[in-house]
């Protein structure tokens, strides 16, 4: 029953896929020759335009760029034979070891990347398979012009006077480590009591919270005072409203999250991914990228090559950059922080 | 007949558990002008859509030309259609849908806008040819219709109720033009309508159908004079009928005994004791004040009806049934609610077998 | 040749053309509506695996996790806004068909474009506007602030009420299309009638007008209540994440949470509410009757 | 000129319901004039009002990812709607003309896509088009879309076939065309109003579509709707409004237009 249904699906696939020509398989002899194709997928407005331009007029190729809305869809796609439609996804930290693991991932062969020298090591986990692109600290910023409170730890957002007057990133695995920190817990718990501790914590925060996303916006509009929220955005949000300032944390851990670009499992132009790669972490490109994307950057050189403002941006000027808790795989766990996400998101 | 253009052997039609149509015979000669005449519902269209293959038969042969068509699509049988509601393509000029049919069978160009130019000349149409159809009149339109069959030179031409939509004068005028047309052409036309005069007028032969079956088959006289079944006395003009029994046979004089009394016609065929009908025209029909030699009813007069060119007289017989008879003025001798005697001559009158059916 | 094989030849032929044409359609719905759906009350008694994979081990689990009250409350709060902008879409639909049928054909046709030309530039985009125009710095709260209406701006956005504003701007047309529709077909004589036998106009609007309506105004709600049941895409745009009905619920099970028993559970749900509007609506009229453009 | 009584009183039934037409009109228009006006903000992003600017209109024209979203939905939205109306005119006149076993039950199945809500039907195609392994991408949207398409199409034209049209075929047959020719030159055309309906609804509806696209996209290209409803989070730019006032410019254009053809058209018919 199945294969005759597989079968006459399939019949009525290439009846549609036909007609849409060759849009949809990408070229298949792409290993003999250099690559004139390159297919990325990562987070929106995360990437010069223009270093992107570049690259294509440097190698003569197309750079077809898609989005993701969740880490979730980076790892759908991973697992799913992600090698068959991208080059090049875009991951964080805290799955590369399962990743490598699971056999996700190509190894990448570093001596064509030469100039991933650049990067801090420091930032650098499982080297040879990934290359770190841009990282954040999510932290907590306010406006100090309507602000009502001081904010200076995570149970401080709790303050009923912030009523309606928070936007946050949204995302079980980024919110949760906040209430867990807050509680004194391991950011990464696997432990389903403190996890359901965790939940009644960010109960009380939703109450507080205006809006999932658009810290940006909210804040500079003066839609809310708080924001949790990356240091680029902060960076933009700052850059328009000067009352915008960094909640001065006294103990409490922030997140630092690593967003690095893997090479799926059978990619198909392994050559142009890895020239890409290498092209990114060019000084002098990454510190342009840098001016259109303010965001915390693992390559000292390019950093040293940015311009004064991204240098002294106050977005990235505070004193507890130490102090921070970095995204880990949770295993089975997983589950359980996403049914209690699903119930905050619906819980009223 | 020797080369009959059309043949029906057997043919029968049914829809569902319906059979609207049933065992059909008929030969219809080349040239013939054969109207199908029956009220609605009878099988007349069904038959003539089987002959042009937009229906199939259930079973039976249909030859055309001598040659099977049953199992053929109507595109390939050399018969054309005018319809009822003339079924005009909408979207094209008259020009292009009179040229519609030597389009589709790649006639050269020029001798399509020769031909269509003669058709558009021949009913009239010329000034017209470049309108679309939802701007011409009724009359106008029938007459596309009729050109746009015409002009594929069918042998055979199926018209249905083609005049139905149009007013009475233009209905009349259009069916001498019609009648013209096909003495000139020579082509055979089978027409089908549910009214009897246009039949009596058009036609060389009239096939009445009833319920399915072809009651009679014949000339508009013998039709008219010799109905050879009680419907189609009472369908084609206007009878009145009797039914009764054989009580004498003199000849080819029978005496009928009636409910409204005894009375004579002129029949062969006839045993004593058979039940049979007796047919009368109105205009047969004769009444007296005074009582008459060999037989009369006995009635009363009702009243009498003024129609223009005719008067009917209405008469009550003994036995409540209403007999007519018609004059060109009205009989001064008489007056309502008279006593007379109602009689005619046996041989105007026609005698008629009980379940008749299907005469051919 | 036999009777038989006559009988048994028109129909060979007959069948090339029926099928030819009736059976891409048919095909179609049975491999793209049918399977699908039937497929997906399978996967609603499945288990679900660590990683959101399905697990084919026959289970409630999906069908007891909706009953949890917090589900139940999501999918009646989902009912009741699909409902209000329902009725409201009527309530502001039906006059406004009312007039447009009233006027002469060409003024109307006019004005039934008016009313489409929105709608085919993008929904989300529109939606957004409604975002722009109510944020806290944005033109309304800035007039309300000018003129001294207000002391501090009001939080218009990412409330249940401006969600409520963008179902309605969103489905008003499908509202007003088959209403009109069906006003237009209203006999002006029939009004006329009414009143020649002595009806006032509340009489004949509730005695005539709107029984004769009622197919449309029946359509209108099918074709704005279930559309605002499963839509996600306004409480996406101005709920801000924080506003959620049944459709984000579904749709996030197939995203970032990653429970696909759970989603065609309450897809399975969703259609059972459906299948019941849809039953009462059949109580009234048949459903070929339905006005859809 | 004095007005009697019920004069006055229609008058004024008439001024109120253009006020009333109007109010109804300017709350549909307010989004649109909202989002022409903010395609010229000087804002990186629509945070708020921060004075004129055109750039956003040069702008867009690099943004590749915008540019290449907006060809990918025409393209999607112009297959569907060819799958879908050659689909449902064939489907309408097989539906109308013929009486066949189960014809009831497609007739009902096609209603499904219309009553059902879409997140259901796109959540039910994506869990089967996982199921016979097909990967995501321009295929499964293009099915998606043909799926909520074709009811659309075949009920508007089945509306559009009226009883004539039986005869019609009759007479084209009788004159010799086979059923192809009849089908091209008589049936087609003179359907052909409710097939242009079919089309222009069939397009409308791929071309807005978020849910479908969203659930059955591979995420390797992105109609535009769903790379609007993806920039939510982060915050729609400028240039997207920029985008969208071009193309309610055309579409406006494209109405004008076709109402002077529409004119002229009549004029000339109405001199002969």
């Amino acid at each position: 029953m199945k294969k005759l249904l597989a079968l006459l699906l399939a019949g009525a696939m290439t009846l549609s896929v036909a007609a849409c020509g060759g849009n949809e398989a990408p070229a298949e002899d792409a290993n003999a020759e250099a690559s004139t194709e390159l297919n990325i997928y990562m987070w929106q407005q995360y990437i010069s335009d223009e270093l992107i331009a570049n690259f294509e007029a440097e190698n003569n190729c197309k750079v077809n760029l898609s989005y993701m809305s969740d880490n979730a869809d980076a790892i759908n796609k991973l697992t799913a034979g992600g090698g068959e439609e991208y080059d090049l996804i875009m991951t964080c930290d805290a799955y590369m070891e399962s990743l490598i693991a699971g056999g996700y991932v190509e190894e990448i062969n570093l001596d064509n990347v030469p100039n991933s020298a650049n990067i801090n090591d420091a930032y650098w986990v499982s080297k040879g398979y990934c290359v770190p692109y841009l990282m954040n600290y999510i932290y907590v910023v306010y406006d100090s012009a309507t602000c009502p409170i001081e904010i200076t730890s995570y149970n401080d957002l709790l303050d009923p006077a912030l009523k309606g007057q928070i936007s946050t990133i949204d995302g079980a695995r980024n919110l949760f480590p906040m209430a867990l920190v807050a509680l004194g817990y391991d950011p990464n718990s696997t432990n389903a009591d403190e996890l359901a501790e965790a939940y009644d914590w960010l109960v009380k925060f939703n109450e507080n919270v205006a809006a999932y996303g658009n810290a940006e916006q909210n804040l500079t509009n003066g839609t809310v005072s708080v924001a949790v929220t990356y240091d680029g955005n902060a960076s933009w949000a700052m850059a328009e409203k000067d009352t915008i300032k960094i909640a001065p944390f006294t103990d409490d851990a922030i997140q630092l999250g690593m967003d690095l670009y893997v090479i799926p499992k059978g990619a198909k132009h392994v050559d142009l991914a890895e020239k890409f790669l290498d092209y990114i972490c060019t000084p002098e490109v990454m510190a342009k990228n840098l001016g259109e994307f303010p965001y915390s950057c693992p390559n000292d050189a390019a950093v040293e090559a940015a311009s004064e403002t991204y240098k002294n941006d106050p977005a990235r000027q505070f004193d507890y950059k130490e102090n921070v808790f970095f995204q880990e795989d949770v295993g089975e766990a997983l589950t359980i922080y996403n049914d209690y996400y699903q119930k905050l998101k619906v819980g009223e | 007949m020797n080369n009959p253009i059309i043949t029906l052997e057997g043919v029968e039609k049914r829809f569902g558990n319906n059979l609207v149509v049933k065992n059909m015979n008929l030969e219809i000669a080349e040239g013939e002008f054969l109207t199908m005449l029956g009220p609605s519902g009878c099988g007349k269209t069904t038959t003539l859509r089987m002959i042009a293959g937009f229906e199939e038969a259930s079973a039976g042969i249909i030859k055309v030309e001598g040659e099977r068509v049953e199992n053929k699509e109507p595109f390939e049988r050399n018969v054309n259609t005018v319809f009822q509601n003339y079924a005009l393509f909408p979207h094209m000029t008259v020009f292009n849908n009179i040229a519609y049919g030597l389009t589709i069978k790649k006639v050269p160009k020029a001798e399509i806008n020769e031909r269509v130019t003669e058709m558009l000349k021949m009913v009239q149409m010329e000034p017209y040819a470049k309108r679309k159809p939802d701007e011409l009149s009724g009359g106008q339109k029938q007459r596309v219709a009729i050109a746009r069959a015409l002009v594929n030179r069918p042998k055979v031409l199926l018209l249905d109720e083609p005049l139905g939509a149009l007013d009475l004068k233009l209905r009349k005028q259009m069916q001498i033009e019609l009648k013209r047309l096909q003495k000139k052409l020579g082509i055979t036309f089978i027409y089908v309508t549910h009214d009897q005069e246009e039949a009596l007028t058009m036609s060389d032969r009239i096939a009445i159908m009833h319920d399915g079956i072809l009651e009679q088959l014949g000339s508009p006289t013998e039709i008219y004079e010799h109905p050879k079944t009680k419907f189609v006395a009472g369908f084609i003009g206007e009878s009145n009928i009797f039914d009764g029994k054989v009580t004498a046979v003199d000849g080819n004089l029978l005496t009928v005994e009636t409910e409204a009394g005894s009375l004579q016609v002129c029949g062969e065929g006839f045993a004593v004791g058979e039940e049979m009908h007796v047919s009368i025209r109105p205009e047969y029909l004769e009444a007296s004040t005074s009582p008459v030699a060999g037989f009369s009813l006995d009635g009363k007069i009702k009243d009498f009806i003024y129609q223009g060119s005719v008067v009917k007289t209405t008469i009550d017989l003994v036995n409540g049934q209403e007999v007519k008879y018609s004059r060109f003025e009205q009989d001064q001798t008489v007056s309502e609610g008279q006593k007379v005697y109602v009689y005619w001559k046996p041989e105007k009158a026609v005698a008629i077998k009980k379940n008749e059916q299907g005469a051919v | 040749m036999s009777m038989t094989d006559q009988a048994a030849m028109p129909k060979k032929k007959n069948l090339l053309p029926k099928l030819a044409m009736a059976g891409p359609v048919s095909l179609w719905m049975i491999l793209f509506v049918t399977i699908p759906l039937f497929y997906i009350i399978v996967i609603s008694f499945m288990s679900r695996g660590v990683f959101g994979d399905v697990v084919y081990k026959p289970t409630l689990e999906s069908y007891q996790t909706i009953l949890d009250p917090t589900y139940f409350q999501v999918i009646l709060k989902s009912l009741k806004a699909a409902g209000v902008t329902t009725l409201l879409c009527i309530l502001i639909g039906y006059p406004f068909a009312y007039i447009i049928a009233r006027k002469p054909k060409d003024v109307a046709a006019k004005m039934i474009t008016l009313l489409m030309i929105p709608f085919w530039t993008n929904s989300l985009m529109r939606l957004n506007a409604w975002l722009l125009l109510f944020q806290t710095s944005g033109p309304v709260n800035n007039f309300l602030m000018n003129t001294g209406l207000v002391s501090k701006p009001i939080s218009f956005i990412y409330t249940d009420s401006l969600v409520m504003v963008g179902l309605i701007t969103n489905m008003l047309p499908f509202a007003v299309l088959p209403l009109y529709s069906t006003i237009e077909k209203l006999e002006r004589s029939l009004l006329e009638a009414s009143a020649d036998l002595g009806a006032n106009a509340r009489t004949t609007f509730m005695k005539i007008t709107l029984p004769i309506t009622f197919p449309g105004i029946f359509s209108a709600i099918i074709l704005v209540f279930i559309p605002s049941l499963g839509i996600y895409t306004v409480t996406d745009m101005l709920g801000g994440g924080k506003v959620l009905y049944i459709g984000n619920i579904i749709k996030n099970q197939f995203g970032s949470i990653r429970n696909w028993p759970l989603g065609a559970a309450l897809s399975v749900l969703l259609i059972l509410v459906t299948m019941l509007l849809i039953f009462i609506y059949t109580r009234f009229a048949k459903i070929e009757d339905m006005e859809v453009v | 000129m004095a007005l009697t009584r019920r004069e006055k009183k229609e008058r004024r039934i008439n001024i109120l319901s253009n006020i009333y037409a109007f109010l109804v009109y300017a709350v549909l228009y307010i989004p649109v004039a909202v989002m022409i006006a903010f395609s010229f903000n000087n804002q990186r992003y629509n945070y708020y009002w921060n004075g004129f600017t055109t750039q956003w209109y040069g702008k867009l024209f690099s943004n590749s990812a915008l540019i290449n979203s907006l060809w990918y939905s025409i393209i999607i939205a112009i297959l569907s709607t060819i799958i879908s109306v050659i689909i449902g005119t064939i489907g309408a006149l097989g539906l109308k003309k013929y009486e066949f076993k189960g014809k009831k039950v497609i007739n009902n199945m096609l209603y499904i896509p219309i009553i059902v809500p879409e997140i259901v039907l796109a959540v039910a195609l994506l869990i089967i088009f996982m199921k016979v392994g097909l990967s995501l991408g321009m295929g499964s949207i293009l099915i998606g879309h043909c799926t909520f398409c074709i009811p659309y199409a075949v009920v508007t034209i089945k509306g559009r076939i009226s009883g004539d049209n039986d005869t019609l075929e009759e007479a084209s047959m009788d004159l010799g065309a086979n059923r192809i020719q009849t089908f091209l030159r008589v049936t087609l055309p003179t359907i052909f109003p409710g097939v242009m309906s079919a089309a222009f609804l069939s397009f409308t509806l791929s071309f807005d579509d978020v849910v479908m696209s969203n659930m059955l996209a591979g995420a390797r290209q992105s109609t535009l709707p769903v790379l609007i409803l993806s920039m939510n989070k982060s915050g729609i730019t400028p240039d997207v409004n920029a985008l969208t006032t071009i193309m309610v410019l055309v579409i406006v254009t494209a109405m004008i237009l076709n109402n002077i053809i529409q004119r002229s058209l009549k004029k000339k018919k109405g001199k002969i």
